[in-house]
């Protein structure tokens, strides 16, 4: 088709077909508890750090779950890692230990120079 | 909860059509052609509205969000509720026009934008949009191509058999005097000049806040309207 | 004739009109598979351990969906257990069944002794103890009471007020209370807490129209019938809110209101709301007499606790010891109709086992 | 004279000789340069004493294994302390025969086959103590291979698995003393030099006898030894000389550090690998039996410890308790958490701008204690009672004390929030900060620098309150089993206050697994890959123990316990603020004492 250099802001839309699940496989082969999530909520209500700033854990899980890395590097500095979370999940999800998962991660992709 | 917002809201017959119980299924964001390009989601418009919530629907009301949908009403078709949040959309911008919150957000002050064109358009030539007022420097997004056309418009619209500014029938014909008359009437009498000048009203207010003042101390809407084209 | 009673199409011999059948449990599902049972002309023995039948429908104030009456219910099962001339023994907690050579003896702790060719365990369930969820605060903040709890205060008092003695301008309800959450050790979905939530939510809408009632969910399970038409009718009529987003804690404010922390999940942001009453939707757990009925026979529970059917599908109201039979809530949480038709399928598998039972001559 | 059998030996104690050398100079030139100066200053007599005297009972008589089980301590001492007396006095023996202090090296240990048969002063009793000391050394060899194959006979319900450097060190250790009593033995059946046990032994075997099959013998013994100091440096006998070290430089005053150092490396190879730590070690009961702390320091030391073992540790403390050689197996663990968590990031700018506010006393009730309102509410009113002007510091807006994330290794992060909290704290100008969490408890103490601040424990603050008779709890019957928090007792050493604060309400029960041994609820922070089903395991098994001794309530300090031990559902668990604050309400006179005057600004803060 011919380029008529329309306006196109691009989609937004989540593609599910070309996700980068490199950090998702990652967690769920340590921590495969976290495949139980509902996303009820409760980890994001009684976060310390979330009652602090707009940090959410449920969102940090569900960004997780659609490869949606480059938000989650930058946001899951924000853990206090204090475990209310874990503490109150419903479904017994280990999240501590996913959020250490993720960083543990991040950390070696950036180490090997691979985009986060 | 029941207080002023709310009650505008209500007082206008299409919320009633276009909300009665959302319960959060998101298939009018699935629809949605503008959700797929914006950070719009009529789900969570809905909701908000729904909840009554006084400070969100004035945050609402003052945000670019509301003039992302193109009231193509997909989402009326869809939705499992029967509600239509493109009607929720159109109540809001109401709202938001009427108590002058639109000036607030960029896409909201490009309501004096289309006032001017495309609303004077209608009561100077009798249509909405018509082609000679289409500047090529003021729509990058119709694309090189247009500036061709617009520079080549007697013969582009005689190809295809329009009767451009002409007399007599056919598409893009002059509009008479007397029918042009006729229309500004109808919209003095059914409140659309009203409307108008409530737009122009609240532009210049926002106008003098951004420091647009002409020597006899006025509004200067000429440099509100390249401010405006710039916004965009 | 009661018009509500079925037809069980089961020809009666003269041979079972000697059979007998206790019934554990004089709540609902006891008293209509014992008058099921009476009145096709079996001996039936109904043994609950209150003074009177009825159960936990006694301290329920209306029925969902339709607001109906529990007593109404109640009073018709009783009617219909006394005319089917079913022998109802109050006041006795059978905590023991032995079986022997095919007939079970069933006994309590002051060594009543009740007989019997086959026995329907119908003993209910227990409601969830909300103070194993501390950081909702039930037990601790006057203000914080269960779905329980506001059933029996409207059919005491008829109105809902705080501790305080006023009227509640907002409520929470809170869905999943002990259920649905491994942290209490329930994994398993309560079923019916959601439409009572809706119930309750339209309760104190219609009792206190300006009362803004808000239920935290985190999914809407309205299985039922008519469910999801209240669920619509509390949006539309009794603009009820619903958050999306489950509770993590509750603070108690000087004032004795109570601050609420959730995320609404759907915007994605953290919530928090003072509100005036906090009402917990409590979950169903198995009954406590469980055990120590399981313990003497081969009845054996489910992964949640409750009483083990043979056949899920085919066979739900049969247990794993043979001629001990399950109705309603010992099986797993239903609704009120729900257990009076589950009451009725244990009737029947009562009827086709003592037809069939070999040792009894049955043929 | 055959002089070639020395070869093996000597080979061998030339290698170990220069191996130690080179370690133990590298290890402190490795220290720090305030670490080698409290090493120097540690060169006085009395402190050399002092050290002398802790290698002589925790090295050669391996004491602390002793009152761990009798029969694994003999077998220690056996064979530690045999073989320094049979070195010892086999020194002495040639010196007697010599006249003379200036004995070749190897003499001693080959003394019967090159003296054959000259008598000295007291050569009699010599060869019997020789042979006496042998047979001690040789039954503690015999009780070693015993405990390979039946374990349980020494206490132990586990025991560590081998590598092959062990194998082969331990075979030749094996080795060495039935193959130094054959050649004794048969030296003795052929020369006459020995005495009770050799000569026996000689008598056995002395069809065989031949100068040859002797040579061919204590060559053997040569080899054996030669052979085990050649292995001992990549063996887990490593430990043999770095404990002596490790006293030393601990004597010292040199502690682990947040970052690896050669003080680490010594604690490292200190380790002998007993395995009474697996012992203690409560995960075996959930099956978790990878990430014990001897098999994180064998992996620290072989460089193959994977964040797996490393984070899959409760940090409860009880491998540390029963250690003979005194490894700090906990801030070990942790500083290899420093170590794997380096890169990890961390940004908290949020935290800048939460408010202080002047008060006289500081409430920290921490994360946890927020899920478990009961202990907030009951230190809001023991604070009303005492009439105290309170600042609740995290009600609202709660910073994290810094503690999970040192547990989790972030040191740089949790250093962050310390930081932060310091200087709300130090802006209120408060005199005392209280909290009721132990986690809090030890990071406040520990790594907060707070200057004149108290920081109390709420055991403490109330025992406190009771002692000044503020507070009069109501004395009754009831039965209190106390659980001791981890990070509170072994973590920081505090047993005493939250018995004392419960004795004043009920009567309670001591236990058997309670103070330095007390259980670990299973709900630890420090532990990050252990599942919730894994946890209850533990909890159960906790809860179990408990039960036997019939408590009415089982009281603990540490909102995460009392959490944890609640999900059990089988037993009442109360935290010792809400045990205190019910017996008031019980007992007939509620006595608010000074609460009146400042109620109402006090109601008012608590807003």
């Amino acid at each position: 088709m011919e380029d008529f250099s329309f306006l196109n802001p691009g989609s937004r839309q989540i593609d599910f077909d070309n996700f980068d699940d490199r950090l998702l496989l990652y967690v769920l082969e340590y921590e495969p508890s976290f495949v139980t999530c509902i996303s009820c909520g409760g980890c994001t209500a009684t976060c310390s750090a979330g009652n602090l700033t707009n940090f959410n854990v449920r969102k940090i899980g569900l960004w997780l779950r659609r490869g949606e890395t480059e938000k989650l590097s930058q946001e899951i500095e924000k853990c206090m890692f204090c475990g209310k979370c874990t503490l109150v999940c419903p479904r017994d999800i280990n999240i501590r230990n996913v959020i250490l998962l993720i960083k543990k991660r991040i950390s070696e992709l950036k180490t090997e120079n691979q985009p986060v | 909860m029941h207080s002023k917002l709310n009650s505008l809201l209500k007082s206008d017959v299409r919320l009633e059509e276009g909300l009665t119980a959302c319960m959060n299924c998101g298939i009018c964001t699935a629809i949605c052609p503008a959700a797929e390009y914006f950070e719009y989601d009529p789900r969570s418009i809905a909701v908000t509205v729904q909840s009554g919530n006084e400070e969100e629907i004035a945050t609402l009301l003052e945000s670019d969000t509301i003039w992302y949908c193109g009231q193509c009403m997909s989402c009326k078709t869809r939705c499992p509720r029967n509600n239509c949040p493109g009607l929720i959309i159109s109540v809001l911008r109401k709202v938001s026009q009427e108590t002058g919150a639109f000036v607030q957000s960029r896409m909201g002050r490009q309501q004096y934008l289309i006032v001017k064109n495309i609303g004077m358009n209608i009561l100077n030539y009798g249509y909405c949009v018509h082609p000679t007022i289409l500047m090529p420097e003021n729509h990058p997004e119709q694309g090189p191509v247009w500036k061709w056309v617009y520079e080549n418009m007697g013969e582009v619209y005689a190809s295809v058999g329009a009767n451009l500014n002409g007399d007599g029938p056919g598409a893009m014909r002059k509009i008479s005097g007397a029918d042009l008359g006729e229309l500004h009437r109808i919209f003095k009498e059914s409140g659309g000049l009203k409307f108008y000048e409530t737009i122009e009203h609240f532009s210049k207010i926002k106008a003098l806040e951004l420091g647009f003042v002409n020597e006899n101390g006025e509004a200067d809407m000429e440099k509100y309207t390249q401010h405006l084209l710039q916004e965009i | 004739m009661n018009r509500f009673l079925p037809d069980v199409l089961i020809h009666t011999t003269e041979m079972m009109k000697n059979k007998h059948v206790a019934v554990i449990g004089g709540g609902i599902a006891g008293m209509e598979a014992a008058s099921v049972l009476a009145r096709q002309g079996l001996k039936v023995t109904l043994v609950e351990k209150q003074k009177a039948t009825g159960g936990k429908l006694n301290d329920w104030h209306h029925l969902f969906p339709d607001f109906s009456s529990p007593g109404v219910v109640v009073e018709n099962l009783d009617k219909k257990t006394v005319r089917a001339g079913v022998n109802v023994v109050c006041h006795t907690e059978i905590s023991h069944i032995e079986r022997n050579n095919g007939r079970f003896e069933l006994s309590d702790q002051r060594d009543v002794k009740i007989f019997a060719d086959a026995v329907i365990v119908a003993s209910g369930f227990h409601v969830f103890d909300a103070t194993l969820k501390e950081e909702y605060g039930y037990g601790l903040f006057s203000n914080v009471i269960t779905s329980v709890d506001f059933e029996r205060r409207m059919k005491k008092h008829g109105k809902l007020l705080t501790l305080q003695g006023t009227e509640p301008r907002r409520v929470a309800i809170i869905h999943c209370v002990g259920s649905r959450d491994a942290k209490v050790g329930n994994i398993y979905c309560s079923k019916v807490c959601c439409i009572t939530g809706i119930k309750q939510a339209i309760e104190i809408n219609k009792m206190l129209p300006e009362c803004e009632v808000f239920c935290f969910y985190m999914d809407l399970r309205l299985y039922g019938s008519k469910f999801d038409s209240l669920y619509l009718e509390a949006q539309k009529r009794h603009k009820i809110q619903f958050i999306r987003g489950r509770l993590s804690e509750a603070a108690e404010r000087p004032d004795k209101s109570l601050q609420l922390k959730a995320e609404d999940t759907l915007q994605g942001r953290p919530l928090r709301m003072n509100v005036d009453l906090v009402i917990l939707l409590v979950g169903m757990e198995p009954a406590l007499s469980n055990s120590s009925l399981m313990r003497n026979n081969q009845m054996k529970p489910d992964e949640n606790g409750f009483f083990r059917s043979v056949n899920m599908h085919e066979a739900r109201n049969v247990g794993t010891q043979e001629g001990i039979f399950m109705a309603g809530t010992a099986i797993c949480p239903m609704a009120v109709n729900e257990t009076l038709e589950n009451a009725r399928s244990a009737a029947l598998e009562v009827m086709n086992f003592l037809r069939t039972d070999k040792n009894h001559g049955g043929f | 004279m055959e002089n070639f059998i020395i070869i093996p030996f000597t080979v061998g104690l030339i290698y170990l000789t220069l191996v130690l050398i080179y370690r133990f100079v590298k290890w402190v030139r490795g220290l720090s340069k305030l670490d080698k100066l409290r090493l120097v200053q540690s060169f006085k007599i009395r402190r050399m004493l002092r050290s002398l005297k802790e290698v002589f009972y925790e090295g050669l008589l391996h004491r602390k294994i002793f009152r761990k089980n009798p029969v694994l301590g003999y077998m220690h001492m056996s064979l530690a302390f045999g073989w320094f007396l049979l070195i010892v006095l086999g020194h002495i023996e040639v010196m007697a025969a010599r006249r003379s202090l200036l004995v070749p090296f190897y003499l001693p240990v080959f003394f019967r086959y090159f003296e054959t048969g000259t008598t000295f002063f007291a050569s009699g009793i010599f060869s019997f103590l020789m042979d006496f000391f042998l047979l001690i050394v040789l039954s503690g060899v015999a009780l070693a291979m015993l405990k390979r194959f039946k374990k349980q006979l020494f206490g132990m319900k586990k025991t560590t698995r081998l590598k092959t450097g062990d194998r082969m060190a331990l075979t030749s250790l094996w080795l060495i003393f039935p193959l130094r009593l054959l050649a004794e033995g048969m030296s003795a059946e052929l020369y006459g030099n020995g005495s009770f046990l050799t000569s026996s032994v000689g008598h056995i075997i002395g069809s065989f006898s031949s100068e040859s099959t002797n040579l061919v013998l204590w060559t053997a013994y040569s080899c054996a030894l030669g052979f085990f100091f050649a292995a001992l440096p990549n063996s887990r006998y490593m430990h043999i000389p770095t404990e002596v070290l490790l006293i030393f430089v601990r004597n010292a005053g040199i502690r682990l550090k947040k970052r690896n150092n050669t003080y680490t490396d010594i604690q490292v190879f200190s380790c002998s690998r007993c395995g009474l730590c697996l012992d203690n070690c409560q995960m075996a009961a959930a099956g978790i039996n990878h990430a014990q702390s001897v098999y994180i320091l064998k992996n620290i030391r072989n460089n193959n410890l994977t964040d797996e073992q490393l984070f899959n540790c409760l940090l409860c403390g009880k491998c540390e308790v029963d250690c003979p050689v005194g490894i700090n197996t906990i801030d070990l663990r942790i500083t290899q958490r420093i170590e794997s968590t380096l890169q990890y990031n961390s940004s908290y700018n949020y935290l800048e701008d939460l408010p202080a506010r002047k008060a006289s006393t500081i409430y920290f009730a921490g994360c946890m204690t927020h899920l478990t309102p009961g202990i907030i509410a009951s230190m809001k009113t023991l604070f009303h009672m005492a009439g105290e002007n309170v600042w609740f510091m995290d009600e609202e807006k709660a910073p994290c004390c810094g503690r999970p994330l040192m547990l989790a290794g972030q040191h740089d992060a949790a250093s962050k929030l310390i930081v932060n909290n310091t200087r709300k704290i130090l802006g209120s100008g408060a005199k005392t900060l209280v909290v009721s969490c132990p986690i809090c408890y030890k990071v406040f103490r520990e790594d907060y620098e707070l200057g004149n601040v108290e920081v109390l424990f709420h055991a403490e603050y109330i025992s406190r309150l009771i002692r000044e008779q503020i507070i009069l709890p109501g004395k009754t019957t009831t039965r209190i089993v106390y659980h001791d928090p981890c990070e509170l007792g072994r973590g920081m050493g505090m047993f005493e206050p939250p018995r004392e604060v419960l004795r004043a309400t009920g009567k309670v029960i001591p236990v058997k697994n309670e103070k330095q041994m007390a259980h670990c609820c299973g709900g630890s922070l420090g532990n990050l890959k252990i599942s919730q089903q894994e946890r209850a395991v533990l909890r159960n098994q906790a809860v179990k123990d408990y039960q036997q001794y019939l408590p009415d309530v089982l009281a603990t300090a540490c909102p995460l316990c009392k959490k944890t031990f609640a999900r059990h559902r089988g037993i009442e668990v109360m935290d010792i603020a809400e045990i205190v604050v019910s017996s008031i309400r019980k007992s007939a006179e509620v006595v608010p004492v000074k609460a009146s005057v400042k109620e109402e600004a006090f109601a008012e803060e608590l807003v």
